[in-house]
């Protein structure tokens, strides 16, 4: 069965921060166009923050998420800060003490990451959040494995709902946070969390496959 | 971007040492550089009154720090709520053993950062009750008014809850005095010209010369309805017309109101506003105990003002008469 | 022109209106639509401070009318010095027969008008002695100091005169606390975008983005030189490195400074500027005794800030800590 | 010898105001360059508060300009309210009583008008002023009187001398006003002053006129 040291803390996070950062822009654009604007510029700061933090010295998997995850709600604020801050802590503890990652244990990492988000948040699917994002790929990804697909390939139907998560945002009149004050005039722009979550599934997944590659050969 | 700053990150970190320098009297820095608090806090035997927000909001929120006002006020990025760690910081800075009342707006990311910093300070055997201020009309009709956005009329409610706070009042007190002041609070905000959070570079969004965003959030969050420019006294109106049916004002109402741009609109323009506004309260028959003018929650460089109402009853009164001392609302006692 | 106003010609008498009914305890009207006073004045037995100016600068000048303030202003179109006859008037709203000290800026209108005031006044047997503001360093050589622009700086000499005469100076004893105030406070603008007065409708000079222009007037007059933006913490040194020889300020010596913003620029930007400024002086051995930083002296809506620092002595300190109460500055004593 | 009955006020007054409210934006916009800006609106407001107090009634010339200066002194102020304001009043008083204006009665009501703008602004020739127009236009009609030219010939030198004028403003360095504080960066542009100076002085030379030639046919 396909997994990965649980060790390999650093490439991971590492894709992760810089794929947040490259699209740092983007997302407070999307931000803007139905929200403040920040969202893009806070979530790079508190990404690189996390970064910081760990450099010179070598981190686990767990740790790495548990940084970022306090990092998160300590630093950032925002509704990203505890929102995503709650995802990684979820990340981070279904994963504490594991010395590989599998197909299994990582869906099991996604679900209590998402449950944390949607208790925290009281959002459901449809609402324009990041949950419109979480939510299907999760789906998608347990239907792989149920298929019997392997890690990889079940990270590859990861992606790639949750970019139609992400893009089923766009149609959405949003139902919490700053744009629910637009009703109609919020459907047409992709929601900033949804994008953003996007970012770090597709991220994860990416990494995640190079690591199996790696171990595999 | 025509800015006077260092890194665009750092604004807020930068702003506040300034901050800090300009105010000793009345400000002091906290174990938190994200948290600073009223110099005599926590004031003992007082009930320690809290709140914070996002940045680029001056005098929101920190100052309204100060005698009779806020004992600590945790501090975000710009538009951005503080961490939970930050508003559990300043439960501590302000706890005297009285308990505290968190006063804050109705925003996702100050909801979710409460929620969490008021479950970490009662396992630390702190209470802490809240007001969450929707004064914001616009934002939501009605029948969902718990969804609606804190505004200017903020203000006001730290106003009343730092003045029952300073006259002794218990937390139940000041809380359910804070809680009276937003349920009697309407405003209504028009946005002119966009903002630029320094960090993002460049404005967040468009607003055609000519038009005007109506109901604009004060971080710049697009209005209910683009509408053409027009004459002062006819946008007075249309405020007032807003605000007034909803709470519902009636006939014979004393009031307090707030005029605030939201940070460029020159300061003259919003007495043009506001002699409208008195007129047409004046034709619905409120009568006028205070009116407050001026930038008192903005929006970085936004054109635009806000307009809140306030509906007075003795203790309400009482409280917003009470002298005050801080750096973005200070005045004598009547 | 994105602007909150009714007939772009009539912003003057508008703002006037609506002025008056946002600040009844404290301002009344006159005979003379374009006088206020204090509501207070004539205050019997004490000298009145007067001083009026163009339009355009809100708080200035009518927000310093007050308690301890100035008791009567003569105000003028948008940028434009107020009629002869204004400050005529203003004079004797004032007047309780102590005598008049008028307290204005060094602009070729306002010399002009008040001459000829003082001119009719002495007919009218009302005595009147004036002080007139040239703080800004850029805008002449030292050698030609009476040449130099009165600018923020005249918010502290008004504020030094208003005290004393509220402490029962009389006329000379005013009259010479202004001047001390005066001679010994330097200031120092820069400008990062223009303003558009709503009568002309269009911006009435450029700035480049990138570009700020330094020793700016705050009518938007140019500068003395254009050089490109740079962080904030070094047009805080340079602007304290034109500010302090002038005088020149000496190590140890006591201050107190303003850094007043002109209008647009977020009131954050200028706490990050004061945060250089503070530790400018600090290197130079000054020990700042009080410390404004807002709008305190603006220009409309255009973007940049100012700096004025002022010496103190034993009767400046008084002076500037007693306390006040006026729309633009009300402060507690120490 | 040519002159025209005083009475006749309102077309010189209706000319004036006219031509100061069409060259409003032009004034200001030379303000702008080097001032602040309001040179032209406030003009054209205090030509028009004159003409609206005067109207509906029938006025003559010393009557106009002797509320012309009052309008200036005491609603408009700025520099050009007294400056201007004197610079009337030294013209309504000169006149005052006169039955007819000939050549040698404008002559002094200008010098009287002139004199006192000089006396109260402490500005000279050379100093970027209106008086850089005012002076050799006077100048200029004194020549051509001399020179036995007649009234309206005299006038018609009055204005072009008050464009040559003007236009010498444009290489001076300001000695006053808000201008003189730009030094160097003062040259370059005219004075608004000395513009509206000339526009002034233009319209009274072609209303005049006007009148000479309808009372000589
Ligand atoms: N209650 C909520 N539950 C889930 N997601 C939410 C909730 N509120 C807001 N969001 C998400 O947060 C995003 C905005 O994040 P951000 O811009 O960082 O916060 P803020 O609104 O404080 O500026 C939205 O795009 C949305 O996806
Ligand atoms: N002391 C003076 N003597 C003569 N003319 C002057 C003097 N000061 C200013 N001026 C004239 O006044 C003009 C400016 O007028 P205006 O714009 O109305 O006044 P302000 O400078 O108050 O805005 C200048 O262009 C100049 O010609
Ligand atoms: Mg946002
Ligand atoms: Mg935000
Ligand atoms: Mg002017
Ligand atoms: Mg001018």
């Amino acid at each position: 069965m396909e997994s990965f040291a649980s060790e390999r803390g650093e490439p991971i996070l590492g894709a992760l921060v810089a794929a947040i950062q490259a699209r740092s822009g983007e997302l407070s654009d999307l931000d803007g166009a139905l929200g403040d604007g920040d969202h893009g510029i806070n979530m790079a700061k508190g990404f690189g923050m996390c970064l910081e933090q760990l450099s010179a010295r070598s981190y686990g998997l767990s740790e790495a998420f548990s940084t970022l995850g306090g990092v998160l709600l300590d630093e950032i604020g925002g509704a990203m800060g505890p929102l995503y801050g709650t995802f990684f802590r979820g990340l981070a503890r279904a994963s504490k003490g594991r010395e590989r990652i599998d197909a299994e244990l990582f869906g099991s990492m996604l679900e209590q990451a998402i449950a944390g988000v949607a208790a925290l948040g009281g959002a459901k699917a449809g609402d324009k959040t990041l949950l419109d994002t979480l939510e299907p790929a999760l789906a998608a990804y347990r239907r792989a494995l149920s298929e019997g697909k392997p890690f990889s390939e079940a990270l590859g139907e990861l992606a790639f709902a949750a970019e139609r998560g992400r893009d089923s945002t766009r149609e959405m009149a949003a139902k919490v946070g700053r744009a629910s004050r637009l009703g109609e005039r919020s459907r047409g722009s992709v929601d900033a969390g949804a994008a953003s979550a996007c970012v770090i599934l597709c991220a994860l997944a990416a990494s995640m496959r190079t690591l199996l590659e790696e171990e595999a050969t | 971007m025509q800015r006077i700053i260092n890194e665009p990150g750092e604004v807020v970190g930068d702003m506040l040492k300034g901050f800090l320098k300009a105010h000793r009297e009345i400000v002091a820095a906290t174990g938190n550089p994200r948290v600073l608090k009223y110099s005599g806090a926590p004031v003992s035997g007082k009930v320690g009154v809290v709140t914070g927000g996002g940045s680029g909001h001056k005098p929101a929120f920190v100052g309204y720090i100060g005698r009779n006002m806020l004992d600590a006020v945790a501090v975000g990025e710009v538009f951005s709520s503080p961490s939970a760690k930050a508003f559990l910081d300043a439960f501590k800075a302000a706890d005297s053993g009285k308990g505290i009342a968190c006063l804050y707006g109705n925003y996702a990311g100050d909801n979710l950062n409460v929620k969490m910093a008021v479950e970490l300070a009662e396992e630390q055997g702190i209470r802490v009750k809240t007001v969450v201020a929707n004064d914001d009309v616009p934002s939501a009709p009605p029948a969902e008014r718990s969804k609606r956005r804190g505004v200017a009329g903020e203000v006001l409610m730290w106003k009343v809850g730092g003045a029952k706070a300073a006259l002794g009042g218990d937390l139940d007190a000041v809380i359910q005095a804070a809680q009276k002041a937003i349920d009697n609070t309407r405003s209504i905000g028009i946005g002119l010209t966009p903002c630029t959070i320094p960090a993002v570079g460049h404005p967040n969004f468009a607003i055609a010369p000519g038009k005007m965003e109506v109901g604009i959030g004060h971080h710049g969050e697009p209005g209910t309805r683009v509408e053409d420019l027009k004459p002062a006294r006819d946008m007075a109106k249309m405020m007032v017309e807003t605000v007034l049916p909803d709470l519902p004002f009636r006939s014979g109402d004393r009031v307090a109101t707030l005029v605030s741009g939201l940070g460029a609109t020159p300061v003259m323009e919003l007495y043009i506003l506001y002699d409208t506004v008195e007129a047409e309260l004046a034709k619905a028959g409120l009568r006028v105990r205070r009116s407050y003018v001026g930038n008192y929650f903005t929006s970085l460089e936004m054109m635009g003002a806000t307009l809140t109402v306030m509906k007075l009853d003795d203790e309400l009164e009482t409280l917003i008469d009470l002298d005050a001392q801080s750096m973005g609302l200070t005045q004598f006692g009547r």
